[in-house]
């Protein structure tokens, strides 16, 4: 039955202004012991994810769900919305187009938001 | 390969009533207002208007909206449910997107 | 009847979400379904002793203690606890099936509830 | 000194899905002991002051500020957009116009948002 | 009877800023992004173009906006400022306008 | 040399306002300012003892311990401790000038201080 599951972390609220990103990070960290969750990432939780943002607090996250080969994938549309260009993102994420990314919060079984 | 997907909209992000909106003609999709989302409910809220017009099914939490004392402000539209019908949204909906 | 899974993340007397938790627990467990719900961020805060009781708002650790009693299933985040330093205040096992547990065991409640809510 | 300063309470945020606004009240009952304190009442805020919501939380402090004849001020241009009229409120606040509640801010010495 | 007026913003409440550019023209208007708020300072931002076409002067955290990465996303007609410069501003200022 | 005022709403690990309060507090005092805080809602749950530190994660009790050291006054309102059962785990009078305190304790703070800033 787990593995019919499909889990989505959705992270929508920007960094440092709360830990809402850090704590759905953590939480995809531990969600995949057992499902393998998809991290979307939309509205302001893209500025998470540029070069130029202190990750002290979630880098290792990060590098964790890269290194199990998890998916954490970004919102273009958001993206455009700030003036932020693929180029500014760090390598461990995949842009998605809008509808992609639609798709796949709507193909979930079950939806987390942070 | 049509299913239910029940939104289940708690916060006053309107990200999930975009979503919603944005959802697949072929799923029969349910808009769910709880808490201060229930103020998306105003009639003169255009998103909940875009929704209904696109055929998504919007409720509101009934005592949400009662306590608000929302009654006479929100669309007719919409259909109050008690806390015991969320439960039965909960689990007759194939898919739900917490928002 | 079914399981259902509850997360949610606010504290007591912030936002409405400890009481709309407590109300749809309540609900659930009425119509004979199972509840686990899990406590992130402030939410352990929600379920903390001593609560006092002021007239005209709804006591946040009285409905715990309910739906506790009515054999819901309530799991603390640990370090979310630790961080706050009010790990020696939570309610007791006394007063039903109240754990403290680490993030995994919400991919637990996940594999095992029919349907996970998050109430915002 | 105290009575130069002019202290605005701002409730901002709608009832019941959080206490910001009971405890904005609360300020406003409490500041009234030395100061003339004005609640103003702008966005989703004037949504506690309708006829029809559960005031059980704070009605209190709404009579005891109307009691010392302390003004709660509520901002015409959030009703309008809401779709709020002025009969659909309670007797105990005064709607204002925008410009007049943006003076009223403008002209505070200490403004405290809830 | 002109007067030096401080929106503190530190919340991601657009009010304060919208308030601020409704502010007459009269006082000698700052607004000052803190937190969460400087996000509004990204140059995609509306509401702060309009601030600074407005004559109003925006200043932003230098640390807010160092820990999040913004410097090239910002406008460079905001300036940075230190912990230090805020309190500075909070005192200088005949009136401050909490947000 | 000037008087501040600060006063926030909301508890550690969940927004950034607390550790906000504790860098323009120490900012402040370090240029010779009086600084008098007052911790209204969740904010109480700031000034906890017991919060385990976490690397990488700035620990709220830490700060107000520092700008307690520096001189700051730290009112806590009562009932808001009251009303979340924590009353019991604040920080001690040895850390310094912190108390719990009433609303009108934050009149007070308006009046004898020349600006009051809220962090949100």
């Amino acid at each position: 039955m787990s593995e019919e599951k499909n889990v989505v972390i959705l992270l929508r609220q920007p960094p440092h202004g709360t830990l809402y990103p850090v704590e759905g990070l953590r939480m995809s960290v531990a969600v995949s012991a057992d499902f393998d969750p998809i991290t979307v990432v939309i509205n302001d939780a893209v500025y998470a994810f540029i070069k130029s943002v202190d990750k002290t607090m979630y880098s290792m996250h990060v590098d964790f769900l890269k290194g199990i080969d998890l998916d954490i994938f970004v919102d273009k549309k958001s993206l455009e919305e700030r003036g932020i260009k693929q180029d500014d993102l760090i390598d461990q994420v995949e842009v998605k187009g809008h509808d992609e990314i639609l798709k796949l919060i709507a193909d979930s079984t079950v939806t987390i938001p942070f | 390969m049509s299913k239910k997907v029940l939104y289940f909209v708690s916060s006053e992000d309107s990200t999930g009533i975009d979503l919603a909106i944005e959802h697949g003609d072929d799923d029969d999709v349910t808009i769910l207002l709880l808490q201060n989302a229930v103020y998306f409910a105003n009639k003169t809220n255009k998103a909940i208007l875009n929704a209904l017009d696109k055929k998504k099914t919007v409720v509101a939490c009934k005592p949400d909206v009662d306590i608000r004392g929302l009654n006479d402000l929100i669309s007719d539209k919409i259909n109050l449910v008690t806390m015991e019908d969320v439960v039965d949204l909960i689990f007759t909906n194939d898919t739900i997107i917490n928002m | 009847m079914a399981r259902l899974g509850i997360l949610f993340f606010d504290g007591p007397y912030q936002k409405q979400s400890p009481e709309t938790v407590c109300n749809l627990a309540s609900a659930a467990l009425d119509k004979g379904h199972e509840v686990r719900i899990f406590c992130y961020m402030d939410a352990v805060n929600a379920v903390l002793e001593n609560q006092k009781k002021i007239e005209g708002i709804y006591n946040i650790e009285e409905g715990f203690r309910e739906i506790l009693e009515k054999g819901a299933s309530v799991k603390l985040c640990n370090l979310c606890l630790l961080v706050r330093g009010t790990m020696k205040n939570c309610l007791k096992r006394e007063c039903g099936d109240v754990k403290r547990a680490g993030t995994p065991d919400l991919a637990k409640i996940i594999e095992e509830t029919d349907k996970l809510v998050v109430i915002c």
